[in-house]
């Protein structure tokens, strides 16, 4: 229930925000929040962890991008045009990948990713190491001038918001129930006449094309696209976001998302500050060395706290709801 | 002489140059290998410590002027030793969880690692030049090889035999393989199985700095010098499959030959062959050249 | 008026990567100089600068720039970056009407098709350094060429300049191969080059990548088998990278000499002060041009970009950077350009005494001539 | 058998020395408490059994003893040591020999190497020769070659049994090796288990088939939520039958 | 007997590990309708047996009829959805699943949403009560909403029965059912599986005797690979050549293990 109001005050702010914040600035944090939940929904709900998603995210906004510049397509195509990418890329890493278990699956992703960079480096239209420069935003449904980033900026909202639900939606399906099957005891679910290879490569290929609408739109919004969508530390970026927001549980990459952006922005600052404080010259020089915080951060998480910030919430809270009973049960025992 | 319209000459050296890249995918994927066997991490960060290495092998020059050889016997030790720290302070605290956790915390360390020699020294190359013993090439007249390529291959084969040996032929060895199935049981059986997880990961890590050492004067010393590695040995070791100890060695050098033949016929795919060479394997041998289908 | 009450420069630079020395941290002080030697203020308005390092990647510079001049309200941005990143910012500036002022990149794109009534290509490009040091390669016989290609923008750019000077003088190009940005190893490469036969290795690289190449080329004996190499883009902090021992007798075209006259020399000493090496050309461009645009501005009261813009392109530019310099329509400042080779050790007297100017280029002979801009703001 | 008789000659049954000695042993793994305050007390060459329902806490107990749960408190000393602060390896070189419920075979080892894998853990004993053990087991002599879990179940627990009687461990505790045994083979574990006692070895056993354990043992724990319910000797065994019956339903 | 009898039949069924014959020309028929128990020394080659007709392992030779078709190359989902399910010798449940969703696993299949990541799982609703009935068939209809996870040893292995129902299976091959029990839970699955064998066939491998001689029709005695002895528990249990074999005497009766 106040999930329900909590999800409503967060939509509300999200829909105040462009009055105070950079709109730009915000788009990108949406982007990353639903590249993040894409993500998630794979690791998630089949316990696969992807090294590879910047191949979807950087693919699909190559592809978005050179169709709405060279080509000219309005912007609604231009995103389905970067999913159905995804897509594909999905199929075919996942095709491969999937039937390799664990630490294997996330290797293979990993290279596979790092094979399309080497491709994007090398093929023409991506542009190599100039990348895919002055791509118009064109207009929705050829009436509204997105050009406009307020505007853009609601477009962008109301398509997270559906893919969000999406996202909701597929966790609680018939086809949801299976993948936790799957993940709980995989010999069982074959014994069960289930052919798990097949689930499991259609949830990879449902998160790849979501991460692609999320590459498709930030490529939009900034008007360029260039070879660090495709890297592997973006594919190392949206694991951090989901670590910290908290993996497996649905608000997590959204806050995640907000947390590591917010914070590479505003790194240099946070920097002079520490240097302030402290004293130490060194730290002025944190703003451009953002990777030793992300390290710093990943370290942290891993060791102390693997539920991530919306994780550790929801444990205390229902510690808190524990701790009467607990008591209870002591004053009955004794 | 040429062969299909390519000199011998450029042949046969590009050749060597891919054996020498082979060299050092032998060397990590090993390292790797050994390492993922008994602590059941994949280590992200070893591409980080091939860096560290190298970066010591400089600094030793540059501010110590402990020369390569001196560097090439302390770099890995200290390596070593810090690897041993990690483990003794991070790492053991994971192996109760998901292997998926160790990845990412190796992946946190070379972030920071890279992050911090990258604010130190920026991401461009620092020089280290070849040993006076090893400058200079010998010209075999159908070509010229440059002594410090060749005793790169050399040393590195060595190296790698010498752990083959002991892991797939001595007692220590066959505590390291059943270790890696069932530690716990291992060490009910009264071995000392804490002390020597750690010492694996020391050792591996200490592989990856000798490595690093051995690639300071080919390449420049940079602090992404690691990461741009790491993710091709990561194909190499699918390829070859975490399975055997051998098998990641002639996979890696393989592959480094391979790679070393397309950029002759093909520069365009040199970049791009080992990962295609990976999906090629994936879908005929989904276990690798050399892995166990588990 | 003066917008928002202050004059806001945004410097763009690589502080860490393969560009820093000849840019980076040195550039950022140069500019500071300037505005410390122009007094800090501009008509009792302060002058303030802020720095960015954009990691040699495209978005990053982007995206920076977009947020200064949208966020930041950054009246002008000076960078010292690849040509990638300036083509991406020329772009910017055009749509923000917003000064740019280009003293890093190379691409003579910034002056034809890429060309905007706000930007301004200050100190060299890929033209000049193709006439001056192509056409000194081949009239010493040097008429058959490889190319070792920076897979990007500049060196694009820089070998298609070069190849264009070579087919005039009608030698010929054997072949081309490209490396990526800051690559770790040569070897590869020059294996490629040596196996061509070409007389010329043509290096259409710039910065570590050049400094790699060049001494990995002397690991495989390739000068001593009797190949040449062309290094066409050198800076001052190369040769002090490379030792005058391996640099010794290369043969480059530069904007700037600190030891070229007593004027050179007397500035490059004050920056040598603050930063601790003697000024690049793009150090010393970036402090000139940061000069003229806050003369301009003091000139014309307004720091409004099109008025300034209309100031400095009429005035002159005489100073220890440029004498008779001048701003074309096109963006493209003018000024002679000099012929350098490297010193022999023996040479060299002191520590910074690192190369001797072998010819003036006069500046119409050393840019491309208007008429053959293909930049759209040149009425014909 | 005669071989092995004379091969351990050495220790003869002095019910004076307590083998293994276990006061108030807690035992969790993780959060879940499973052993509240364990007591038991086995002299040197006595064979003791545990007995109790599935989840009865029998296998922590033994894998608690080599420190192999989570958090323990208590005591646990072996032939006087204390050893509830040691790590598991020198829990074994106190002479403690553990087959494990799951027998733990290795498969990455060859029959044969898994047989040779245990480091001697005593040194004043040696233990049974590989010869003698093949004798025992003519499975594994016959697959001594093949890949340790390519072994048949029944194959596996053997294989899991013989390997501690190697190393001269002389408290064996033994988890359920009757499991999944054919009856000629768990005949065959019946007269190795009166072998060894006569051979002055102390063994503890974890044992689900009663009829296996009854003619074996001395004497008999009864555990139940991870606390000793019953104790009894082989003596007084048919007076407690009924108890048994009603906690265990032999 | 005609074909409609024998439900499943093997024709010279053999497999071979480098070198080693694990299981050599059994020829096995298994009536429908029957209880039917598969016995033998360790190693005998019993698991492998039941991995071959399940296709966990490949024949290296030899035929395997399932009423009458040859299932001998069909993949392992395939057998399973044919009717044929196996359980494994270790319980196999889904522990953070809750008892009644465990069997609506087994159950949803058959609706054919499995793909439906758009529909609602409340559309899975539909199947309760027939989970229900099946939890009743082993008792456990009270456990419906518990984890699995909290249940104790015996009832996994009665949900995991239940769950194996819910395939509606012509034929079902249980691999040790009571191994590692406790004394009531053995009393308990042997009453289970009589209950739920009526209209179905089962094959089981066992080594307890006080089970095989309670429930079974017919017993195969393995042994080395080979069928050594088959027929009632009467005939079997009178012939010499098992007793050797298994018992390790000539005499007396073919005693369980427990
Ligand atoms: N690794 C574990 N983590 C958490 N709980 C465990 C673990 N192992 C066993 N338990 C619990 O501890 C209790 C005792 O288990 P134990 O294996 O000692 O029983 P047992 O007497 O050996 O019965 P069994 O016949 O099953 O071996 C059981 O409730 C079991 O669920
Ligand atoms: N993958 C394999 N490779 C080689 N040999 C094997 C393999 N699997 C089983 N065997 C051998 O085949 C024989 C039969 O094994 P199986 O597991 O079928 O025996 P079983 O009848 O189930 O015995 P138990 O009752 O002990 O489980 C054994 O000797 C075993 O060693
Ligand atoms: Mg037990
Ligand atoms: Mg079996």
């Amino acid at each position: 229930m106040n999930k329900k109001i909590a999800y409503g005050a967060v939509l509300f702010a999200a829909l105040a925000a462009p009055a105070f914040i950079y709109p730009v600035f915000l788009m990108k944090v949406l982007c990353f929040a639903l590249f993040a939940c894409a993500f998630n929904l794979l690791i998630g709900f089949t316990g696969l962890l992807s090294f590879g998603h910047a191949a979807f995210f950087g693919g699909a906004g190559y592809v978005a991008g050179h169709v709405l510049k060279v080509w000219g397509w309005p912007f609604e195509l231009g995103l389905l045009a970067g999913m159905a990418v995804a897509a594909v890329i999905g199929l075919i890493m996942g095709g491969l990948a999937i039937r390799r278990q664990g630490i294997y699956f996330t290797m293979i992703t990993l290279a596979l990713a790092q094979m399309l960079y080497f491709v994007a480096l090398q093929t023409p239209f991506t542009g190599g190491e100039d990348g895919l420069q002055g791509i118009p935003r064109g207009s929705l449904l050829g009436m509204l001038n997105l050009g406009n980033d307020m505007v853009l900026y609601y477009v962008v909202l109301a398509i997270f918001v559906a893919a969000f639900a999406m996202i909701v939606r597929t966790i609680h399906s018939p086809f949801g129930q299976v993948l936790k099957a799957i993940k709980e005891n995989e010999p069982r679910a074959v014994s069960l006449g289930y052919d798990v290879h097949r689930y499991k490569l259609l949830a990879f290929v449902l998160s790849g094309t979501l991460a692609g609408l999320a590459g498709a739109l930030k490529t939009v919004i900034l008007g360029f696209e260039t070879l660090t969508d495709v890297h592997w530390s973006m594919s190392g970026l949206v694991v951090l976001m989901t670590l910290v927001g908290g993996l497996g549980t649905l608000a997590g990459p959204i806050v995640g998302a907000v947390v590591i952006i917010a914070l590479e922005n505003k790194l240099g600052d946070l920097g002079n500050w520490i240097t302030v404080v402290t004293g130490i010259e060194w730290f002025r020089s944190i703003g451009e060395s953002v990777t030793i915080v992300t390290g710093f951060i990943f370290i942290v998480c891993v060791l102390a706290f693997r539920r991530g910030i919306v994780g550790e919430i929801g444990a205390l809270s229902t510690l808190w709801r524990l701790k009467p009973t607990k008591t209870a049960a002591k004053a009955a025992t004794a | 002489m040429e062969i299909f319209g390519i000199p011998l000459q450029a042949m046969l050296s590009q050749l060597l140059l891919g054996l020498v890249n082979g060299s050092f995918y032998a060397m990590l994927s090993l390292g790797l290998a050994v390492i993922f066997g008994l602590l059941n991490v994949i280590n992200f960060a070893h591409g980080a410590l091939y860096m560290v290495g190298g970066f010591l092998a400089w600094m030793g020059l540059t501010y110590f002027d402990a020369n390569y050889w001196v560097m090439l016997a302390a770099a890995p030790v200290i390596t070593g030793a810090f690897g041993v720290l990690i483990e003794k302070t991070m790492l053991k605290h994971l192996y109760k969880l998901d292997h998926l956790y160790g990845l990412l915390l190796t992946f946190g360390i070379t972030l920071m690692l890279e992050g911090l020699f990258r604010s130190f020294y920026g991401v461009s190359g620092q020089p280290y030049s070849v040993p006076e013993a090893l400058t200079g090439a010998f010209n075999l007249g159908f070509m010229i090889l440059p002594k410090y390529r060749a005793w790169v291959v050399v040393a590195s084969v060595v190296v790698c035999l010498a752990t083959w040996y002991v892991i797939e032929k001595t007692k220590l060895g066959a505590y390291l393989r059943a270790g890696t199935e069932n530690p716990k049981l291992v060490e009910a059986f009264g071995i000392n199985v804490p002390l020597m997880v750690t010492m694996t990961y020391g050792f591996g890590v200490a592989l990856a700095a000798f490595a690093g050492v051995l690639a300071a004067p080919v390449i420049q010393v940079s602090p992404l010098m690691g990461s741009n590695l790491i993710i091709v040995v990561f194909a190499v070791v699918v390829i070859g499959g975490m399975g055997s100890i051998l098998g990641s060695i002639v996979t890696g050098l393989g592959l480094g030959v391979i790679e070393g033949l397309t950029r002759v016929f093909y520069p365009e795919l040199s970049a791009t062959v080992v990962f295609i060479i990976m999906a090629i394997v994936l879908m005929l041998r989904p276990a690798g050249l050399f892995g166990k289908e588990k | 008026q003066i917008s928002d009450d202050v004059v806001k420069i945004g410097v763009i630079v690589d502080k860490t990567g393969v560009y820093s020395a000849n840019g980076g941290p040195g550039a950022v002080r140069a500019v500071e100089l300037a505005v410390k030697d122009f007094g800090g203020t501009v008509n009792g308005k302060k002058i303030e600068v802020v720095s960015a390092d954009y990691q040699n990647k495209v978005d990053i510079a982007l995206s920076k720039a977009r947020e200064w001049l949208d966020v930041d309200k950054m009246d002008m941005i000076i960078e010292s970056t690849d040509s990638a990143a300036s083509i991406a910012m020329q772009k910017l500036g055009a749509e923000k009407k917003r000064l740019m002022i280009f003293a890093g990149s190379a691409t003579t794109a910034l002056t034809n098709k890429e060309c905007s009534p706000y930007g301004i290509h200050y100190v060299y490009d890929t033209y000049a350094l193709a006439t001056g040091t192509g056409r000194a390669v081949m009239q010493d016989g040097g008429d058959s060429w490889y190319f070792i290609t920076a897979d990007y923008a500049f060196g694009s750019s820089l070998e298609k300049d070069t190849t264009r000077v070579i087919q005039q003088m009608n030698g010929k190009v054997l072949g081309t191969i490209k490396h990526p940005l800051s690559a770790p190893d040569f070897s590869s490469f020059l294996l490629q080059a040596q196996a061509s036969k070409a007389k010329v290795i043509g290096l259409a690289n710039a910065g570590k990548d050049t400094q790699n190449a060049v001494r990995q080329a002397a690991e495989f004996g390739i000068v001593r088998g009797g190949q040449k190499l062309a290094t066409l883009l050198v800076f001052d902090t190369d040769i002090k990278g490379l030792g005058l021992k391996s640099a010794q007798g290369l043969l480059f075209t530069t904007g700037f000499y600190w030891d070229y006259n007593d004027e050179t020399r007397k500035w490059s000493r004050r920056f040598y002060d603050v930063h601790k090496a003697m000024p690049t050309m793009i150090q010393a461009g970036m402090y000139s041009a940061t000069m003229h645009y806050l003369k301009s501005i003091q000139a014309t009261g307004s720091d409004n970009s099109d008025t300034v813009m209309k100031k400095m392109k009429e005035t002159e530019i005489n100073d220890f950077f440029a004498k008779g310099g001048r701003i074309r329509e096109d963006g493209r400042m003018i000024h002679d350009m000099y012929l350098a080779e490297a010193k022999k050790p023996s040479e060299s007297k002191e520590e910074w005494d690192i190369m001797k100017i072998k010819r003036v280029i006069p500046r119409d002979e050393a840019f491309q001539p208007l008429s053959e801009s293909t930049c759209p703001l040149v009425k014909k | 058998m005669n071989t092995v008789i004379e091969a351990f000659s050495a220790g003869r049954t002095n019910s004076a020395i307590k083998t293994l000695e276990i006061n108030n042993l807690k035992a969790w793994y993780g959060e879940s408490h499973i052993l509240h305050d364990v007591n038991l007390t086995v002299q040197q060459g006595e064979v003791v059994t545990l007995l109790g329902r599935n989840g009865a806490g029998r296998t922590t107990t033994l894998r608690a003893i080599m420190g192999l749960t989570g958090r323990r408190t208590g005591s646990i000393k072996v032939n006087g040591v204390e050893s509830i602060a040691l790590p598991t390896f020198q829990v074994a070189h106190l002479g403690v020999g553990y087959c494990p419920e799951e027998r733990g075979i290795f498969s990455s080892l060859s029959t044969e190497e898994n047989l040779m894998l245990p480091p001697m853990v005593s040194n004043t004993d040696k233990g049974m020769s590989v010869e003698e053990i093949y004798g025992m087991f003519p499975n594994l002599a016959e697959r001594r070659h093949s890949q340790g879990t390519r072994l048949s179940g029944g194959e596996q627990q053997m294989l899991a049994v013989a390997r501690i009687l190697r190393t001269g461990a002389r408290l064996l505790l033994l988890d359920e090796i009757s499991e999944g045994l054919a009856p000629v083979i768990v005949r065959a574990l019946a007269r190795m288990i009166t072998a060894l006692k006569a051979n002055g070895y102390t063994i503890v056993m974890v044992e689900q088939n009663f009829r296996f354990a009854a003619p074996l043992a001395d004497r008999f724990y009864v555990m139940e939520h991870g606390q000793i319910v019953e104790h009894f000797a082989a003596s007084e065994l048919d007076s407690k039958m009924s108890v048994l019956n009603e906690l265990l339903g032999v | 007997m005609t074909v409609e009898d024998i439900i499943l039949e093997t024709r010279n069924l053999t497999k071979e590990f480098k070198g080693f014959t694990a299981v050599n020309d059994v020829n096995l028929r298994v009536r429908r309708g029957d209880i039917h128990a598969l016995i033998g020394p360790n190693g005998a080659g019993k698991t492998t047996c039941f991995n071959l007709l399940t296709r966990f392992l490949t024949t290296t030779h030899g035929q395997i009829l399932f009423n009458a078709e040859d299932i001998t190359d069909v993949p392992a989902a395939k057998i399973a959805r044919r009717g044929i399910i196996r359980s494994f010798q270790i319980s196999a449940v889904f522990p953070h699943l809750t008892v009644l969703e465990n069997v609506r696993v087994g159950l949803q299949r058959t609706l054919g949403t499995s793909f439906h990541f758009w529909k609602s799982e409340h559309t899975l609703s539909q199947l309760n009560d027939r989970a229900m009935q099946l939890l009743s068939e082993v008792d456990l209809e009270h456990f419906a909403d518990t984890l699995t996870v909290d249940l104790p040893y015996g009832r996994k292995r009665a949900l995991e029965i239940a769950t194996t129902l819910s395939m509606e299976p012509e034929l079902m091959l249980l691999d040790e059912p009571t191994q590692g029990m406790g004394h009531e839970d053995v009393h308990r699955v042997t009453e289970l599986i009589k209950k739920v064998s009526a209209g179905r066939t089962i094959l089981m491998v066992e080594h307890n005797m006080a089970v095989v001689s309670g429930i079974c029709d017919r017993i195969t005695v393995l042994q080395r690979g080979a069928v050594l002895a088959e027929g009632s528990y009467a005939e079997v249990s009178g012939n010499a050549q098992v007793m050797e074999a298994y018992m390790g005497t000539a005499t007396g009766v073919l005693e369980g293990a427990h």
